[in-house]
């Protein structure tokens, strides 16, 4: 039994290495800006360009929004659906699952032709109108990831026998949802946020498309102009990016901690 | 009228009646538990009564209120489930106390009564612990704690005991009795197991897909089942093909051996094969004192279940089944031994139906 | 030199020890039970046994061969799982011909003994069937075939009942048996419900904690248990608090009242408090012709089981039950009525530790 | 009790309208090339153009090669992780995350840094070299969706106990994977693949930045120049990635009939 170990850690080994050699690579390559000695130069001067303030603020205000929208949306529909209309969820998962595979250009497409300022809705008549509009398209683009995590909390915790639990003590829908559900899928909901705002951070085509300042383009553009800034931004993506991970993690690992599954 | 009223409930899922043709009326205090196989329809009607299911046809009542069409947080009912379904955020007290707070007491009322609640149900220094920290026996008296800490006018119980090991379901068993019996509430409990729902009832509804069978008490129910599924789902009878000889005498041949039943063979035929059926708790080894019926055999198997050793012995084609009592003092009787088995005549029914 | 024997067993996941200091030696064709509650390390012993585990020390040999070091599907064990555990992607008769194929056995060989197997679970009919198409107990049953198609040398259960009904865990344990006996296999099996292990075992391994409390027959364990773990786990034995009165004599008080007790009471000192054992099967209820102790109380709980009566008779602090047969013709007795209870001077056990 | 049921009907009504009004605008605009009349003018003018079947064909393969690759890295590790190394599990869902979060610009230059050609694995020297290192960042994009596919199947199986079932029965290794594992995930496999096809069909970024002739920067290209042909290739790909999402619900379903939980 002990050999059979082996080769999972190869594939574990494997695995690791093919995300942390371009990574090195990369970070190798972002403190070589000075000719002849390995210097944080190139992140001292990404840092300090007001674009990459500026832009990264933007993303992130945007992604907090996209995160509550969000919330708001899919984690009422995943308790009712879970409840009430099982036999909806391959419907609704499948719903989840079209921003995965319907190109984001395509969407941008659509949101152009619907909203273009001689329609009924001129969102992209005004920034702000637009700035709405992107939410709404990054709303999309994380819908799978945050149903399926607020999914899986609340399989997690038999949302069924625990809202009959909750009725049959005298308990109407508000105290059901914020007293029962919420604290239990908290953790799953942290999790679906952070996945989120690693999305909303990185992401290009949309941004660019709508023409929005956003944190994407602009590495884009760094990235198209610069030699070792592109390196350090990478570096610097990768680094939030890890961040909202570890934190998934943390979070994660808490909820399992408090549940009875683990005992 | 009485306080719980059933009235013709029916539950269809489609095509498919889950529930027909359902009565019963239920005395304040009393315990009724429904008993059935998987799928007899047990827990959809215990559903319909907490309000998690909405009945196709028929009526609800408790305490002269009709209920059928109110939501479960409207009812009060206190439910137990098979899963126990307590909140993993809250610790046991604060679980004791959601009915409360929700109804809205005051913390001054509602201290006492999850204190007085968890003595009760004899877990008071474990007020601050939260349900992962428990064991699955503890999970579950916690469970009824809560369900009768709003003071429900019923208390409805799904399994409660399905997912615990033997020992405990036994002592919890005795636990849920005593807690019902001190608090004299009405109580409806759902089990598939015949010993819980004989042990623990006042009345028993026997159900089988989706009707009742039999409602009684658990002495009749085991001792006179109606029908045939009842006979064989609750205990374990003796059923054998008989040879009618003589009706009126009420002589009966069981595998060539000729037996007496004082308990009525009306209308049959010489040379009808009849179905006979007897307790194994009425026969007993040879017994030199008994008067009756006697009959020689072979042991074919012997089971000891602890207190009692039930014996199998063979005629022929038939064989018996009795129950002894565990004697320390006498080890049980070997496979392959010859012996005679005595019941008294009123042992012996004949049932109606033909074998 | 036994057909499997296990010598100093023992198994640690880190700090923890799960299974310690086990020993046992079974003989060809004997059945034998793990019994205890959960977490008492029976079923990783079980898997040890199959291979699933490495022991952290002992060895394990079958049929004089050392399996110690042996992978699973080298050791020619038969294994049911608890889950049922069969292949959903194949029909029945391919579950069941699975372990032959994979030992390459011709189709001319394979096809008759599936029929073979079949016929013994008594499913001929459902050969062609995926096991979603099946009841749990039919599940069960083609598991239990798919074992032993492979003529295993030993059969390996891990709890096979506990996720069915409580009617068809009887009846599938019956058959269990008939099968093991009919092919005379050397069987293992694992249990937390004593009536299982009570009435199908030859021999029964009550464990608790990790380590073997006592071995022997059904019979010894229930009527001559050698721990208190082991008494209140298997039965559900009367433990009392008595003065001692007159060692000699055996004569000691329960509650006031005296009784006698002729099994030894070697070395107490009047006064002394000791605890005494009482089998409820031992005692009956205003039974004129016993001689021996009697005692009059009063009836607290009368609990009807089935074909046994369970009665629990109060004596100011303490409380015994009884066992009585059902008898049809007679109701139980209601709570509150007052009553003799006798039992026989030899029926009762002082244990040797203090109370 | 009924009235609780509109809530869900609604939201899910809203969310099939937030997807399907872009799609509709998008499908009405493609058919108005020809002025004062609907025609399918603008779908012969795409369907006929060369460099669309060349890059469809392109992507397609690349897809099926990414998919062989993905599944013969995902199911052992998958089921060896589930079977034996249990605690590593969140380790792994962990790294399968990355690519999620890792803007595929931050990977391509790693890539680019890796493999260029005075690197000791000059990948990027050659087209066919640049096509393999393509592949292995679409296998890193796909193997979220690959490896939750077949985690998600292997766990429905309870794939533990069978193993020792059949091993128990004298089963070595490859019986047992390709007899009783591999049967019983066919489904999600099957599920995991097509979400993989699509991804790769509408992938820009990478595609874009090694400069290979795929699908997605065509896409990209006819947007940034042509007026109607874009929406009637957005349409276009929306009904491939549709019929493999299809194909994903008619595999889901076999595979749920024929399991023993829904009895």
């Amino acid at each position: 039994m002990k050999t059979s170990k082996i080769g999972p850690w190869i594939a574990f080994t494997l695995g690791a290495l093919y995300f942390i050699i371009p990574l090195i690579a990369t970070f190798e390559f972002s403190l070589r800006l000075k000719r002849g000695e390995y210097s944080f130069e190139a992140y001292r001067i990404v840092l300090g360009d007001p674009r990459f303030q500026a832009t990264f603020g933007y993303s992130t205000l945007l992604a907090l929004a996209t995160i509550v929208i969000g919330v708001l949306l899919v984690v009422p529909t995943a308790y009712w659906i879970q409840l009430r209309l099982p036999k909806l969820r391959p419907v609704v998962e499948f719903i989840t699952l079209l921003p995965l595979v319907i190109p984001a250009i395509v969407l941008v497409f659509g949101y152009l032709k619907m909203y273009n300022s001689s329609s009924l809705l001129p969102l992209t008549s005004s920034p702000w109108s637009t700035n709405l509009l992107l939410t709404f398209g990054y709303v999309t683009l994380a819908l799978p990831y945050m149903y399926r995590a607020v999914d899986t909390g609340l399989r997690a915790i038999d949302v069924r026998t625990l809202t009959e639990a909750a009725e049959s003590l005298g308990a109407k829908w508000p105290t059901i949802l914020f007293k029962v559900i919420l604290p239990n899928v908290r953790s799953a909901l942290l999790s679906g946020a952070f996945l989120t705002f690693a999305i909303v951070i990185g992401e290009f085509t949309m941004a660019a498309l709508l023409d929005r300042p956003a944190f994407g383009p602009y590495l884009q553009l760094i990235g198209a102009n610069r030699a070792y800034e592109p390196s350090a931004l990478a570096i610097i993506a990768f680094f939030v990016t890890w961040a909202c991970m570890g934190l998934i993690q943390v979070f994660g690992r808490g909820a399992r901690g408090a549940s009875p599954e683990t005992r | 009228m009485s306080f719980l009223v059933i009235e013709a409930l029916r539950k269809t899922f489609g095509q498919h009646a889950v529930v027909e043709h359902f009565d019963l009326a239920a005395e304040r205090g009393e315990f009724v538990s429904f008993l059935g196989p998987s799928g007899c329809g047990k827990t959809t009607t215990l559903r319909m009564v907490a309000g998690f299911e909405t009945p196709t046809a028929g009526r609800i009542r408790i305490d002269g209120r009709d209920v059928t069409g109110l939501r479960p947080n409207q009812r009060n009912v206190g439910m137990v489930f098979q899963s126990y379904a307590l909140f993993p955020n809250m610790t046991v007290a604060q679980n004791v106390a959601f009915g409360l707070k929700v109804a809205g007491r005051s913390a001054a009322e509602i201290g006492p009564r999850v204190d007085e609640m968890l003595k009760l149900i004899k877990l008071p220094h474990l007020a601050e612990r939260y349900p992962y920290q428990l064991s699955g026996g503890q999970q579950q008296r916690v469970a009824l704690a809560r369900a009768i800490a709003i003071k429900p006018q019923i208390l409805l119980l799904d399994e409660p005991l399905s997912a615990l090991d033997a020992k405990i379901r036994i002592s919890l068993r005795e636990e849920i009795k005593a807690v019902q019996r001190t608090l004299g509430i009405t109580t409806i409990y759902v089990t598939h197991d015949q010993e819980e729902a004989l042990s623990m009832s006042d009345r028993i509804v026997v159900m089988n897909e989706g009707k009742a069978e039999q409602i009684g008490t658990p002495f009749e129910i085991y001792n006179y089942p109606r029908t045939r599924f009842v006979a064989s789902f609750v205990g374990t009878l003796n059923l054998l093909p008989g040879k009618v000889i003589d009706a009126a005498a009420g002589r009966i041949a069981i595998d060539g051996r000729e037996v007496v039943s004082s308990r009525g063979l009306a209308g049959a035929q010489p040379g009808e094969i009849r179905t006979v059926a007897l307790r194994p708790e009425a026969v007993t080894l040879n017994d030199p004192r008994a008067d009756g019926n006697r009959m020689e055999g072979t042991i074919e198997d012997v089971a000891f279940l602890g207190s009692v050793v039930r014996i199998r012995v063979r005629f022929g084609e038939s064989s018996i089944s009795l129950d002894t009592f565990n004697n320390p003092s006498v080890q049980p009787p070997e496979r392959g031994q010859a012996v005679t088995v005595c019941f008294a005549h009123a042992d012996l029914q004949v049932l109606q139906d033909a074998a």
